[in-house]
């Protein structure tokens, strides 16, 4: 059974606590599996004392990838509904437009799916997720380090805030130990995968560096085999390729082949967190939700909120209170991290930055590196911080 | 052979009844003449019968056949060609091209004969086979139009102002045409603007106003009494 | 006067003017001739929709041939068209209006230009109308107050009486013979009513396959044998 | 560094074999119909969702071939004789708008249909292949090429030389005059429907295969497809198809301009503006309706 | 022909248009000024947008009623103009009025190179030239980005987002709904001014056949470019005015395909009169927003809103403000407009 919050079986009935989430569902690609977690997880905790007996109400918004509409459910939840907090964010577009609605309004997010910039930069969010970068980054050192790689191609998107600041730092981080790193960046409508291939090749690589989102990924992975060259490259990617239904997607010519790099800790890992957060969505969640690293994330966010939360007086439970306490929040740990979890009162945050490797092997995957911190300076502000705030690593 | 026969025929255009109850018959080897003032509704009456407008009532039968509501390919099928007003020929295709697509329903050799047998009509088409049809004069259009008409060797032939920018030589020649297609079988109705030309023709002559019949009958009384013409036109 | 010196015209392998020279010097000329003659395209080569292969074009000493067609109508030229080219949006006045814009008219001139326009082409009571709403012949009428208004030189029109009754014909040709004196321009008419060409056309030219057949006294021209056999289709008697 | 070029040059060709196919396949349709049909896309993206569910089914892969093409057929049937008649009065340009619709349904189906994941689909040409100059070409890409090649060969015949084909010609310069010459306007609509929907099937099936399986994908490649129709003014098919390859090969050649190379997948768009400027210039407008 | 022609209208100037200025004005302020007494800050913000898209939508329809021109890529002009006042913004910080014109003046410059093509093409060709333009801009632009406070000439940086600052006098969200409001109906007086005048005749001619619009002395070229550089200007405008409502821009907001969507819906609000360019507005940003509002999944608002995008382009030939005109006149018991004026 599913262990939440007070755990003591009795549903909460007190005057509930609003809490907000804004995620990307209808659009390119569908990034509700980490609200689904959070809204499984809510529940449970709703199921089992709540708050000290404040039940939890979750309201989710659906940004449509649409920057507009971003701002609109945004204005919504923080200015007409007054969520004293947000959960479980996970989108392409909304951070960027929202992350100053948040601070003048004094409201944090904590988001579980960031894949922008603007998302680790900003004083009031804080996610679970670590971003592209950290992750292409961890694949690139993992690659120098296990296979030998001395020159990195890193194919991403034109998106400044994806492609290039991925990328851009993967170069950065090779230059850094004197290899070479170079990027190729395709526009999310490019249908043209073979030209992106041959100037991977062209670059001269020896590993490249696969950091698109899945369905793009794949078609740039049948191009590369298309060409009969898969042989003369390594492979790595960052953690988009990893999902239960990639492996069978990409089929047995990348099993042993692809090594991917995974933000969190593998989704059938065996820690108490990881048996739980499964054992409370199939208690409380759909059948078809996802059972993703998203997913995971927003269980993680939506357990550290209530976790601090219960340190709270529950009716002094407002805005103000709220944000206070989630600043607060720091060494908070979970198997489902390689590191401590913690927020503080930065103007940026990216407290997971630590990173695990797999790799694809018949219909699954299996781990090949243990979790290591992400080596690059870009993280240096993070890490003053850190020091700042006395977090242990 | 049996006569396109029209009933009760009434055709709405925006807020207007254009065409209003009007009911008449039309019989193989004669020439009908249509006359009245402009918007009298004669334009309609024809695009209404051809099924390019809808009736609001009415019917229209070749002997027991309806053919009212079936659409234009059916009426068309039924053998009675319309030649709408204001040259209306396919401007981006051939003058070859328009005539075979008007005599589509022919069988290979047949097209090819009917082709022969207009352009010997209308020898300033057959210099011209390959021209768009769009940037012909206007006359040379109009000869197209009534082309595409008689391609098809139809029983019933409704001209809306046949002879409009034909050069008086052409207008000859073509009422020549008529009279042997009438000679034939064919039956005609004649929309004119020249009256006089128009009833030298006609077997029977009728005068619309209004949408209305004002006048239908003897082609000689009308010339006898050329008043009731301008009763119509000045109403 | 109107010189017309050596125009060719000829489209791909049609060729539709043939170093037509003629100088044309009467209030109302009348331009007959088989169907594709090149009556439509001389007009056009007039008004400037058509740059001729050769030849030029002077009016009342103004060189033409250079000007743009819109140049050329704000010096004094107007045409009408065989397809009618009123304006279904505008009223029948702002439909006239539209010519007066173009001209260096105080508020009041353009008024009464206007005013006058529309009264002599019979249109004064609909000219608050808006054109969508009038029949064909009121909007041809239309069409012609836009050719009088703001005294032009030289009136360009292309069969305006097809398709209309007698009757209406015969306001038309009123109109018509009106131009010379109260309008003060030159009108070259085309037209297959070769009644109307009589009734109000000093003199006529005839055209065929882009040659100038004959220019001269309408009667005369009209009783040319080689016109009642090419054109009129009366053989001799 | 020849062979760098070459190598983009082949693997361009490929790509616009892609955009030939199926630019052809909307010239076809305007041509007989005078619709541009801005649900091409969305139509073959069906297709090919289709033909991805069949295999997923396990079901035989020729059994997914017929399902596409049978499903787009059906589609572009449907709207074709239910939907574009009420259009027919239009300015081509509503019409075409209006296909856009078309597309926003279709899209919002199959997303509601399939939930929106990242898939693959695997045909059985993806195996077979040749190597030109050291680029390996595989069979999808050549089936993309032949079918370009027949399609505009075949058309190019069909509306030429036949008599289906000078109706369906009349009927897109001017559906009123066609029926009153009395052109079955209903059936050889239904067949222009058809063969569009057929191809627009086939086009998605390759798409799919070699672009990437994503409904929206799919769905908005119409309108890089379109640059290839404009350069064959919306009636030359064999043009249309030689523009698609040279946008293609343009393309890929881009890549080979590093400060280009970001903004290369504009270049379809860029190449037809020009060319358009280029074959339009000189003309002079005259009486509304001629384009 | 027939076909291509535009449908007839029975009003040559539009009801709204006819009412004094002083109605108009009144009318203007109440849409300010009254909303937001009652409506929730998400409405606030989603009628915001509906104000910023109707002067586009107008921009639009301006085009397609007087010279029967399709612009398949105002949606990008947008851009160009949001572009060009962030620009400003950041590099100059010069006032959002000063941000506005200059964003307006430039996409103007866009419209008259679209312009160019339109001397010679029109109907379904120049409507796809223009889409091929929105196509090429929202990839260049998804490439150099909008500026965000970066240096160099594109001023972007990858880096958390500036703020683009809002007039001094609406900083506020209601302050700023307001503000759109009255630009957009200064935008359309604009256009009003114009159709009534020399311009509008000029246009019309045009519209019906540039040979009889030269042959009356219009200098066809001109009127064009203009019509085409005012759309365009009032494009731009909208575009800064969406800057200063998100206070930054986001490249992904401007693919193709809105280009084509906000045309539709011009043409489905009804292009003959201004009361359909708020329609169209309506429909582009408040309906999405009620159907996601009420729980609606947005891939079934998708299905919905192309049934109906069909449907309407199908019965409407005037748009749904041709319809409401009608109805009105048939309820007022007026003969059908043409004659009164
Ligand atoms: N497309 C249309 N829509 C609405 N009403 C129309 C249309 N065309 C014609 N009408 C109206 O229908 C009536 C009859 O017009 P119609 O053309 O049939 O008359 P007509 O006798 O042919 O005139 P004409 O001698 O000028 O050809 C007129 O009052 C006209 O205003
Ligand atoms: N754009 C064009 N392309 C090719 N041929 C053309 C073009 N325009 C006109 N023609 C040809 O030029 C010749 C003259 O045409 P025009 O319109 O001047 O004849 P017209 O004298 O006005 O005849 P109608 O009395 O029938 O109007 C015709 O044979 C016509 O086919
Ligand atoms: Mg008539
Ligand atoms: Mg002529």
């Amino acid at each position: 059974a599913p262990s939440c919050g007070l755990n003591n079986g009795q549903a909460a009935t007190g005057e509930p606590i609003k809490v907000g989430a804004i995620v990307g569902r209808t659009g390119p690609d569908d990034f509700s599996s980490a609200s689904r977690a959070a809204k499984a997880y809510f529940d449970c905790v709703n199921a089992n004392g709540g708050i000290n007996g404040r039940p939890i109400e979750y309201l989710v918004e659906d940004d449509q990838w649409n920057p507009e509409v971003a701002a609109q459910v945004a204005t919504k939840l923080v200015k007409d509904e007054e969520v004293v907090a947000l959960v479980g964010n996970a989108s392409f577009v909304e951070m960027g437009v929202n992350a100053k609605l948040y601070e003048e309004q004094g409201v944090m997010a904590m988001a579980s799916g960031c894949a922008v910039a603007e998302c680790f930069e900003s004083k009031n969010i804080v996610s679970t997720n670590e971003g592209p970068l950290p992750s292409s980054v961890g694949a690139a050192q993992w690659a120098v380090a296990n296979l030998g790689s001395t020159n990195v191609v890193c194919i991403g998107l034109t998106i400044p805030s994806a492609g290039p600041y991925s990328c851009g730092w993967t170069e950065k981080y090779m230059q850094s130990k004197n290899l070479a790193g170079s990027s190729v960046l395709l526009d999310p409508s490019a249908a043209d995968m073979n030209s992106a291939f041959l100037e991977a090749v062209a670059s001269g690589a020896d590993t490249v560096l696969v950091n698109l989102p899945a369905g793009m990924a794949a078609a740039f992975l049948k191009a590369a085999l298309e060409s009969g060259q898969r042989d003369s490259y390594k492979w790595i990617s960052s953690t988009p390729l990893y999902d239960r239904d990639v492996p069978a997607m990409l089929g047995a010519d990348w099993a042993g082949v692809m090594h991917v790099n995974i933000e969190l800790t593998p989704i059938d890992g065996t820690g108490p967190d990881a048996s739980n957060w499964r054992a409370v969505l199939d208690a409380h969640g759909n059948a078809d939700d996802p059972r993703d690293t998203f997913s995971q994330a927003g269980y993680l966010s939506a357990r550290f909120f209530v976790d601090a939360m219960l340190q709270q007086d529950p009716a002094k439970l407002d805005r103000a209170t709220v944000t206070e306490a989630i600043r607060n929040i720091k060494n908070y740990s979970s198997d489902l991290l390689c590191g401590p979890y913690y927020v503080g009162t930065g103007d940026r945050h990216m407290p997971n930055h630590a990173n695990m490797m797999v790799q694809i092997v018949e219909g699954g995957y299996k781990v090949v590196g243990e979790c290591t911190d992400v080596d690059s300076a870009y993280l240096d502000p993070y890490r003053a911080d850190e020091k700042a705030l006395g977090v242990v690593n | 052979m049996q006569a396109l026969e029209i009933e009760g025929l009434i055709v709405r255009r925006g807020v207007k009844r254009v065409v209003d109850n009007v009911s008449m018959s039309l019989r193989p080897g004669t020439v009908t003449a249509l006359l009245g003032p402009n918007g009298a509704g004669k334009s309609s009456l024809v695009l209404a019968l051809a099924g390019a407008l809808p009736l609001e009532a009415g019917s229209v039968h070749i002997g027991g056949r309806r053919l009212s509501g079936l659409g234009t390919e059916a009426v068309r099928a039924a053998g009675v060609a319309a030649v709408p007003e204001g040259h209306r020929v396919l401007p981006g295709l051939s003058v070859d091209d328009n005539l075979r697509t008007a005599g589509h329903a022919h069988s290979r050799a047949e097209l090819d004969r009917a082709l022969d047998e207009i352009y010997s009509i209308f020898g300033e088409l057959a210099e011209r086979k390959s021209q768009r049809a769009g940037s012909m004069s206007g006359g040379q259009q109009q000869m197209l139009a009534l082309g595409q008409a008689l391609i098809c060797r139809p029983k019933f032939v409704l001209a809306d102002e046949m002879s409009l920018g034909l050069a008086p030589l052409i207008v000859k020649r073509l009422m020549g045409v008529v009279e042997r297609l009438a000679r034939e079988g064919t039956g005609i109705l004649l929309i004119e603007q020249f009256t006089a030309v128009a009833l030298s023709l006609a077997d029977h002559a009728i005068v619309m106003s209004r949408g209305r019949f004002a006048y239908s009958g003897e082609p000689r009384r009308l010339i006898a009494e050329p008043d009731i013409l301008h009763k119509a036109y000045l109403s | 006067m109107i010189e017309i010196d050596g125009v060719t015209v000829s489209f791909g392998g049609v060729t539709a003017l043939n170093g037509l020279t003629v100088q044309l010097d009467a209030p109302v000329v009348g331009i007959i001739g088989p169907n594709g003659a090149g009556k439509t395209t001389f007009l056009n080569v007039l008004s400037g929709f058509v740059r001729p292969n050769s030849g030029r074009i002077r009016a009342f000493g103004q060189e033409l041939t250079g000007l743009q067609p819109h140049q050329r109508a704000q010096w004094g030229l107007r045409r009408s068209f065989q397809k009618e080219q009123a304006v279904d949006e505008l009223t029948v006045e702002d439909n006239v209006r539209v010519v007066l814009d173009s001209l260096p008219l105080s508020r009041g001139a353009v008024e009464d230009a206007l005013t006058r326009a529309l009264e002599f082409t019979g249109i004064s009571a609909v000219r608050r109308r808006s054109v969508a709403g009038l029949n064909a012949f009121e909007r041809r009428m239309t069409e012609l107050a836009r050719c009088v208004a703001g005294s032009p030189k030289l009136i360009l029109l292309d069969e305006p009486g097809a398709g209309f009754s007698q009757s209406e014909v015969a306001t038309l040709r009123s109109v018509i013979n009106g131009i010379s004196e109260t309008v003060g321009a030159r009108t070259f008419l085309i037209d297959h009513d070769v009644d109307l060409i009589q009734a109000t056309c000093q003199r006529t030219m005839v055209l065929d396959f882009g040659s100038l057949v004959t220019y001269g006294e309408t009667a005369s021209v009209l009783a040319d044998p080689r016109v009642r056999a090419v054109y009129l289709g009366m053989e001799e008697t | 560094m020849l062979g760098a070029y070459g190598m983009f040059l082949v693997s361009g060709l490929a790509v616009g074999a892609l955009y030939a196919l199926g630019g052809v396949g909307l010239v076809i349709l305007n041509r007989a119909t005078g619709v541009l049909n801005f649900a091409y896309g969305a139509i073959g993206a069906v297709g090919a969702m289709t033909a991805w569910q069949v295999l997923e089914w396990h079901l035989p892969e020729p059994l997914a071939w017929a399902a596409a093409m049978g499903v787009s057929l059906a589609l572009s049937l449907g709207f074709g004789l239910l939907v574009a008649p009420q259009l027919a009065h239009r300015e081509p340009v509503i019409k075409a708008v209006a296909t856009l619709g078309f597309a926003l349904c279709l899209l919002g189906l199959m997303n509601l249909v399939w939930m929106v994941t990242s898939r693959k689909l695997g045909l059985f040409s993806d195996s077979l292949g040749l190597s030109i100059i050291g680029v390996r070409i595989n069979g999808t890409r050549l089936i993309a090429l032949a079918g370009g090649v027949i399609a505009t060969v075949a058309m190019g015949i069909y509306l030429s030389r036949t008599r289906t084909g000078l109706l369906m010609r009349a009927l897109a310069d001017s559906r009123d005059v066609a029926a009153i010459l009395g052109v079955p306007v209903r059936r050889v609509e239904a067949i222009a429907w058809g063969i569009s929907g057929v191809l627009a099937g086939f086009t998605g099936l390759l798409f799919g295969g070699l672009v990437r399986l994503d409904p929206a994908v799919l769905t908005f490649l119409v309108i890089p497809v379109i640059a290839t129709t404009i350069i064959g003014r919306l009636k030359s098919i064999p043009v249309t198809f030689v523009a698609g390859l040279l946008i293609g090969v343009t393309e890929s050649m881009l890549t080979l301009v590093k400060p280009l190379a970001p903004f290369r997948v504009a270049a379809p768009f860029v190449i037809a503006t020009l060319a358009l400027m280029w074959l339009q210039r000189g003309r002079r407008l005259t009486f509304a309706g001629e384009d | 022909m027939m076909a291509s022609n535009p449908p007839v209208v029975s009003t040559p100037v539009p009801a709204l248009w006819r009412s004094r200025p002083v109605g108009f004005a009144i009318l203007v302020a109440v849409l300010a000024f009254l909303p937001p007494l009652f409506l929730a800050s998400l409405w606030l913000k989603v009628l915001t947008g509906v104000a910023i898209y109707t002067l586009t939508a107008a921009a639009i329809g301006l085009l397609y009623r007087r010279l029967g021109l399709v612009s398949l890529a105002h949606v990008a002009l947008m851009g160009a103009g949001g572009w060009v006042g962030l620009r400003l913004a950041y590099g100059l910080g010069t006032p959002f009025e000063f941000n506005m014109l200059a964003g307006g003046i430039a996409a103007a410059w866009l419209g008259m190179v679209f312009a160019y093509p339109a001397l010679r093409m029109r109907g379904l060709y120049l409507a796809l030239v223009t889409l091929m333009i929105a196509g090429a801009f929202a990839i260049i632009v998804n490439v150099i980005q909008f500026p965000n406070g970066g240096g160099g000439w594109s001023g972007f940086a990858v880096k958390s987002a500036g703020y683009m600052p809002r007039p001094a006098v609406a900083s506020s969200d209601v302050g700023y709904y307001a503000y759109c409001v009255v630009v957009a109906a200064l935008g359309m007086a604009l256009i009003h001014w114009h159709e009534i005048g020399k311009a509008g005749r000029a246009w019309a001619l045009i519209r019906r056949s540039e040979a009889a619009a030269m042959s009356t002395g219009v200098d066809v070229p001109f009127y064009k470019i203009w019509a085409f550089a005012l759309s365009g200007f009032l494009a731009g405008i909208a575009g800064v005015l969406l800057a200063g409502n998100l206070q930054m821009l986001d490249a992904r907001s401007f693919p193709a395909a809105e280009s084509v969507m906000i045309f539709a819906l011009a043409i489905v609000g009804g292009a003959w009169s201004p009361m359909g360019a708020l329609i169209a507005a309506a429909l582009y940003r408040l309906v999405p927003a009620l159907l996601n509002d009420l729980g609606v999944n947005g891939n079934a608002a998708y299905i919905i809103f192309g049934a109906a995008l069909i449907h309407a382009l199908a019965t409407a030939p005037r748009g749904i403000a041709g319809q409401i005109e009608d109805l009105a006149t048939r309820l007022l018991g007026k003969s059908n407009g043409g004659s009164a004026r």
